[in-house]
């Protein structure tokens, strides 16, 4: 079941939309905005205090266009 | 799509449709998102569930699920789902639609269907204006809203959503917003294993529609939803929305009765004695 | 003459409002005949937007592009989207940073131009101007339209930023003029 | 009475056997808003549906009902619903999008005076050009028209089975004369009676493909339920059944759609001809007024004069190919209709050069075969 | 701009031409519900009824909006509604009422692709018939097609004065096409606008019979609130007013109307004829693609054919006579539409022996200047 | 009729149309009565006054009223005044109209006029059947009633109407039978006079259609009337009507919001400034 | 204004269709079903207790028919 | 043979049912061709109420009357609205108590009988039944159908009062045949 316990959150690129709802509403303010265009013209969301994640799964269900996902830690 | 994409929900969804056509920051996404993931923690049975919608964008959502879905006509989702529902009464009909499609053109359906205890949840995306056809002003727009087709402010009062449906008989009446989307989730869930007619008011950001008349962007709205909504326990009829003033969310009703295909059996039942 | 001119891009640039002042221009001010017609619909929310202009000297039958002369493509989705109505003879004019036409992909007899138009309208004060620096670009590759009457079909449209726009417009002029290597 | 088929002669009324009829064809879903002259079906589907099994929901409108019923065909189930013009008129935007998204149903309008509220309790025929017309966008449909209460049995059951076999909303257009009228009715046994069945995929639902049609161009159906997971719109949509806005998409649909129907519309159409052979005046009729005719065309013979009748028992897809070959020897084509000029129009792009008579008789009564054999005279002079 | 008429030039979309053309028609009262692609109408009449005093009121749905519409102008208000092929579809019902109360109003459809939602923002003719046969019963209607963002004002306009000088509604049968292209608009001064206004009746009230009709077979028409205290109904009616079930009253009331139209058929209709006095090929031709055929017109006869042009602007009543005695002496009839065959069925109708050749085009654009051109030159041989 | 008819309500009468299609003992003559007396009573301008109905038994009403009157479709009598009441405000548009129009086809107008509170009084005759097709079960029909299409029985659970139009914003909302008559009148002449949405149910005896199926006489349907209900103040949600229990009628609300036409007008103001 | 007082109730034979309320629901039972038809086959009611009559106005108010009016009573 | 049948009255005197126990008798007992067609609507409204039944050897067309042979009046209401339909050689029975038509009103080459029909079936126990005996008094006038036939389709259309219901044919049988003088 999720949210799976000790996850790395990672972006879908090509579905994202840009919206900043990652940046804004994570508890760790894990992201930030980059600099970075998709094909979309979107400026995409970067990954950029990963380590503090507490996979708490918000950025996942909030993120309206399922760019969001968990992979294992592989660290784990 | 060059990019390979490997999603957690990609049995619940179809992938081969996705990026959706919704805008930016659309809570559309969000309220799909929930339904998915409502699925999946249940382990719902997928074969046994109808996506079914109207017209709109909320009306898009049934074409992204991978369960068998239905894009019906505006306004008219609610009588396919009771024909299906009456029909096979193994199926849970799942109505995702908008506050347009659910209560301007189809608000008699949503009553009489309610009044019935059509076994069925209803997610009604509740943007405040009609999305799809460029955000003109619809029955649950607030009061003096500048919108395309009410450029000197929205003159017409709002329906309270919550307080017309439990009226009419709903055995499940909540409000929640795209924010709270893990309440939002678990209230789906509650509908989809509720045997009877379940309402869930889905407040939500229309980003480039409405948003962009109030001069909103999506995070302002999503704060907005955040900061303006309380969980509150009130009688459904007090649970208006007004602008500026505290919106309360959460559930209203939760009662049993027998549903329509209850009493549709005990009447064949009944015919044959 | 009969000009055909599609511009291309995504939602925000302004792709609508080009083809509008464009139009309006030759329609009102040029007393030329010319129709706009842009592309609507859900399928293009947040991806592809066009505007499509005919003017010509002759009413205008049918309203649709039969023969392009000019595409101007602001996004290089835009531009992959509708390369296949560039015909030999067309001249094709693109935002120079947003969108790259590797040398091996350019089309044969076809005039290409480059225009840096989101920069320079920075420089001018505000990015949302370069479809008006596009525009300026595109009236001196076709000439369809006068200066003059670019310049009072911007000041009918916009309540505001007015100037800025009729800056954009002559600097995109300026632009397409050096391009073509008339200046 | 509680046997499913109650094989035997009865003596009942047109809607009465109607709703036997969607019975005997298998229906297991009928949803319905009161209205007159209709309404005794629904008035004997719920007597008879609870014991059944079978789903009778009385609707809030006639919207609703027909939304119903394509939700109910979808979900596995034949179903129907019966109305009258007004019913109809609120209808057509759904009926479309059974068009659309190919779900079989059977409508069944018992035709009464019109325009607007018009005439309730009349029998009119009067919406035979809106059954075929009144959706917006390209639709083709197929229409019959019983002429007697055991044709309101027959043809109820095969309105179902063309509606399966081509996926498609089927119209039984009755009128208040025959659905109010008392005759006998005998009802075959159940082995008898000759049932169709939509095709359904022989693909595993990952190779489903909902609007991928073979040269039947009619596409194995799916149901809710069954595990394909497919997905169906009204908007224009590929074979995928997904939204595709391209023009050569909308062109393959839609002329698949009414391809369907159209090229086989000699197999679909049923016709019935007397004394054509030799005729001098042809009579093209249909439902109630058919009665009428064969009266005046009998009357004719015996006076000498070589009149033949057509009656069409399927309006849509319209036979014009068999009235044009028929009307080629004639020396005029009467057409009288319980309306004011409808199907006569078609009659007359069918006839070309062919002088045609129509004879409209509005309010209530078809008209008498006095009058169509007046015509006859004078057209065989 | 808040001028009641903007008198002079803009450049400016098909919807808006329209609205502006209630607006200087004297429309008091619009409702509509939002819909592609004909929102656009209600847009700019929501910002410019307010400062006008004018009522615009957006419905819960189609069915309101028109049923508001026949309300407002029973009380005096000429009234307009503007939607698209599934709002129509809804509508129909109380069409039919407005021909049977004979209420004068303005129905504007911007077609788009169908059948059912179909193609939303794309342009299509596939609702022609529709407008003709969607409602119940014995329905005669009055429809207009405009080819320009001009048209769409010039008819609109025309469209009001049609309707109220029959007091039937009248539709304007725009499509997404010209709805959404920009053109130049010249609005003229307004006293060069004419103007028609309903009849009202010359008797005291109490003589006063709501549908008694003279030799023009259209009845004066009080308004609610003017102290004539009548009584209006959508069933079968009398001169009172008072419903009346007899054969004769049907028999009357829809002959008589049906007949205001038919009969009056030669002044209501209105088609542009080009190179038609000499002309081998006819091309009969309606709303946009009519700029198509005129192009492919002008080709052909740059190419030494003889092509002729008859444009109809007005769809219904059906200027058949008109064709028939056109297509009399051509070799051919070409009717290119943007639908699968609906108006050329009438062409046919009309033309007896001579060949028609049907150019179907499905899906967003009007059928090229080309392709008609090709079909011009297959029957010139 | 041979016999000279002299009647005190002639002027508002249509007295050439006497005796009405009725059946013996329905309750429509005495609501009929009822509004014409309240007109009577009054002295209201007839010329102000426009009757509109439905179709239906309830919706031949207007065809008796010697005032500007529509019968219009089945079910869209509302919008069909809402047009009349926003075209000529000096007009006040008086539905009558049945159950099954207003709440079945028609429920949909119902809530939307009431939410947008359109100047027009509402007269529903609630006969507890579709009584002109011929005493059919529909929205208002208790459980179980037998009827021509409820034959085992009806299952369906019918709406508490005084509920839902209080839900859906109404200014005025009354229930009254044809047995409390002179309350009912009253409580019209208020409605005649009051500007806003004002709603009326008048429960009334449908004699020929449900009186026959529940072997009662037109009299044992008046005194059930007389003795099953009691005038109390209660919130609308607990004014249900359920078989053998009391029923409550009286006035459920009355309150005072701005009227549709007023907001018409301030928009006028406002977009001219 | 209505009621008139001291008025005297009057039976509109032709429009009467014998539901019998005027006389089941009269306070002073004025009512009594006769045995005359009228032309459509009803068995009217007839008024035999007219001297008390109060002048309620309830048979008035509740006939559904219209059948019962009141006219100024000659005595007064 | 065929024979065209009118019953009319008001609602409540079994008008209906007396043209479908005739017409199912003919029809499903006596294997003839039958058919019944009734008025319907509000204006019907406790108002006329009637029931049309053709009879014939050979299948029937044209389902309205055309030749009316026998009119059976219920009500003087009735007698009125239809009397118009009466042509010479059209037997017309009456209802004794309800219907008296005077003497110089009476149509020419018509055939009157007189029923005593509701008398006549308060007498054998329910006036109810009067419709039955003015079934058996049009049989015997018109020999339509069989007696037997008649007999066989009340049993199938009643489940109650039978019994009554077919003394209440033969009471009327044996009046008609004495009111044509057959006994
Ligand atoms: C009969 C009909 N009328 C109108 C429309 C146009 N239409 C499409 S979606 C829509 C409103 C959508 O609003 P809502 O249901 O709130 O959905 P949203 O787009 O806001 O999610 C309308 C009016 C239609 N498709 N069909
Ligand atoms: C569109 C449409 N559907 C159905 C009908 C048939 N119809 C006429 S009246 C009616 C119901 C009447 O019920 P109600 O409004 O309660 O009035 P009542 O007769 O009981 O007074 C129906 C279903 C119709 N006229 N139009
Ligand atoms: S899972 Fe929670 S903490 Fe981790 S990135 Fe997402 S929102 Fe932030
Ligand atoms: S929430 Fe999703 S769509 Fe929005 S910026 Fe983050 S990744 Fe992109
Ligand atoms: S228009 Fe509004 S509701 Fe529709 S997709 Fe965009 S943001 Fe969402
Ligand atoms: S059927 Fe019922 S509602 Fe209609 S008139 Fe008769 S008693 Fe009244
Ligand atoms: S109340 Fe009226 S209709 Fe009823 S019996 Fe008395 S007079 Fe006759
Ligand atoms: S007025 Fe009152 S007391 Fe007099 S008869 Fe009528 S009900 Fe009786
Ligand atoms: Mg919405
Ligand atoms: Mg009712």
């Amino acid at each position: 079941m999720f949210p799976l316990p000790k996850n790395k959150v990672k972006i879908i690129k090509s579905l994202c939309k840009g919206c900043g709802y990652c940046i804004e509403f994570c508890p760790k303010n894990v992201f930030e905005r980059s600099t970075e265009l998709n094909e979309k013209g979107v400026t995409l969301p970067e990954i950029v205090r990963g380590d503090e994640c507490i996979s708490c799964g918000l950025c996942v269900m909030l993120c309206p266009d399922f760019a969001i996902t968990m992979e294992e830690n592989p660290d784990e | 799509m060059t990019e390979q994409i490997d999603y957690y929900l990609e049995d619940y969804l179809r992938m081969d449709r996705l990026p959706h056509i919704w805008c930016a920051g659309c809570g559309l996404g969000i309220i799909l998102k929930s339904y998915v993931q409502a699925l999946y923690e249940l382990e719902y049975d997928l074969d046994k569930i109808v996506t079914v919608s109207g017209i709109g964008c909320a009306g898009r959502a049934s074409g992204y699920v991978n369960t068998d879905a239905f894009h019906t006509t505006h306004g008219r989702a609610l009588p396919f789902a009771t024909g299906i529902s009456t029909s096979n009464t193994d199926i849970k009909p799942v109505v995702i639609s908008g506050d347009g499609d659910l209560f301007a053109i189809g608000g008699n359906h949503l009553i009489h269907a309610a009044r019935r205890n059509i076994n069925m949840l209803v997610i009604c995306s509740n943007n405040f204006n009609y999305g799809m056809t460029g955000a003109q002003y619809g029955p649950t727009t607030p009061r003096d809203m500048r919108t395309p087709t009410s450029p000197y402010g929205n003159i017409e009062n709002p329906f309270n959503l919550v307080s017309l449906v439990s009226s009419a008989g709903a055995t499940m009446v909540s409000r929640w917003t795209v924010f709270h989307v893990n309440q939002l989730k678990n209230s789906i869930k509650k509908g989809l294993t509720k045997n009877g007619f379940s309402f869930i008011e889905v407040l939500s950001p229309c980003t480039t529609g409405y948003g962009r008349l109030n001069k909103m962007s999506p995070i302002d709205m999503m704060r907005d939803l955040r900061d303006t909504c309380k969980i509150r326990k009130v009688h459904p009829t007090e649970a208006t929305i007004e602008p500026g003033k505290e919106v309360i969310i959460g559930d209203f009703v939760d009662i049993e009765k027998p549903t329509y295909a209850d009493v549709l059996d005990q009447l064949t039942r009944r015919s044959t004695e | 003459m009969k000009a055909e001119i599609r511009v291309a891009g995504f939602g925000g640039q302004g792709v609508i409002t080009f083809g509008y002042v464009l139009a309006q221009a030759a329609s009102i001010h040029d007393e030329k005949y010319a129709l706009m017609t842009q592309s609507y619909g859900p399928e293009a929310r947040g991806g592809a937007c066009r505007s499509d202009v005919i003017i010509s000297d002759v009413s205008i039958d049918y309203p649709k592009l039969s023969k392009l002369n000019c595409f101007i493509a602001m996004s290089i989705d835009a531009y992959n989207q509708f390369k296949k109505m560039v015909k030999p003879g067309t001249v094709v004019i693109l935002e120079e940073d947003l969108v790259h036409v590797p040398e091996n992909e350019l089309l044969e007899d076809v005039t290409y131009y480059n225009i840096p138009s989101v920069r320079e309208a920075e420089t001018l004060g505000n990015r949302l101007a370069a479809n008006m620096v596009m525009l300026g670009a595109a009236q001196a590759v076709t000439k369809a339209v006068s200066e003059e009457s670019l310049i009072e079909s911007i000041k009918q449209r916009f309540s505001r930023y007015t100037e800025l726009n009729i800056k954009a417009l002559r600097r995109g002029i300026e632009l397409g003029k050096q391009a073509m290597g008339e200046e | 009475m509680s046997e499913t088929i109650p094989t035997g002669k009865h003596f009942v009324h047109g809607d009465w056997a109607c709703a036997e009829g969607a019975i005997a064809a298998g229906c297991g879903y009928f949803a319905a808003y009161p209205i007159t002259p209709a309404t005794e079906i629904s008035e004997h589907i719920a007597s008879r549906f609870p014991q059944l099994g079978r789903r009778f929901v009385q609707f809030e409108d006639e919207i609703g009902a027909i939304a119903s019923v394509i939700g109910a065909s979808f979900s596995g189930m034949k179903a129907m619903t019966a109305t009258s013009g007004p019913g109809i008129s609120l209808m057509l935007e759904n009926i479309g999008l059974a068009v659309m998204t190919e779900v079989p149903c059977v409508i069944v309008n018992v035709m009464r005076g019109g325009p607007s509220t018009g005439q309730p309790t009349m029998g009119a025929q009067a919406d035979v050009m809106q059954c075929r017309w009144g959706a917006h966008g390209d639709v083709e449909i197929i229409a019959l028209a019983p002429q007697s209460v055991q044709e309101c049995f027959d043809l109820t059951v095969h309105a179902f089975n063309l509606s399966e076999e081509y996926r498609t909303p089927v119209f039984l257009l009755s009128d208040a004369n025959i659905g109010h009228m008392f005759e006998k009715l005998e009802i075959p046994a159940a082995d008898e009676i000759e049932i169709v069945n939509r095709k359904k995929p022989q693909v595993f639902p990952p190779d489903y493909k909902p609007y991928e049609a073979d040269e039947s161009m009619v596409p194995p159906m799916a149901c809710f339920g069954e595990g394909y997971r497919f997905y169906s719109t009204g908007l224009t949509h590929n074979e995928m059944g997904y939204p595709d806005m391209s023009v050569e998409t909308q062109d393959k649909l839609v002329r698949r759609l009414c391809d369907k129907i159209r090229r086989n519309k000699k197999k679909i159409n049923m016709t019935e001809e007397t004394m054509t052979e030799d005729c001098d005046v042809l009579v093209v009729t249909y439902g109630v007024t058919a009665r009428s005719a064969a009266s005046a065309v009998q009357m004719a013979r015996r006076e000498g004069i070589k009149a033949g009748l057509l009656r069409l028992i399927t309006l849509w897809p319209f036979p014009d190919w068999k009235i044009e070959e028929l009307a080629d020897n004639v020396k005029g084509v009467v057409v009288p209709e319980m309306n004011y000029g409808q199907l006569v129009r078609e009659v007359e792009r069918s006839v070309k050069p062919t002088p045609v008579e129509f004879i409209p008789k509005l309010g209530e009564n078809p008209p008498s075969p006095d009058e169509i054999l007046e015509r006859i005279r004078r057209l065989a002079k």
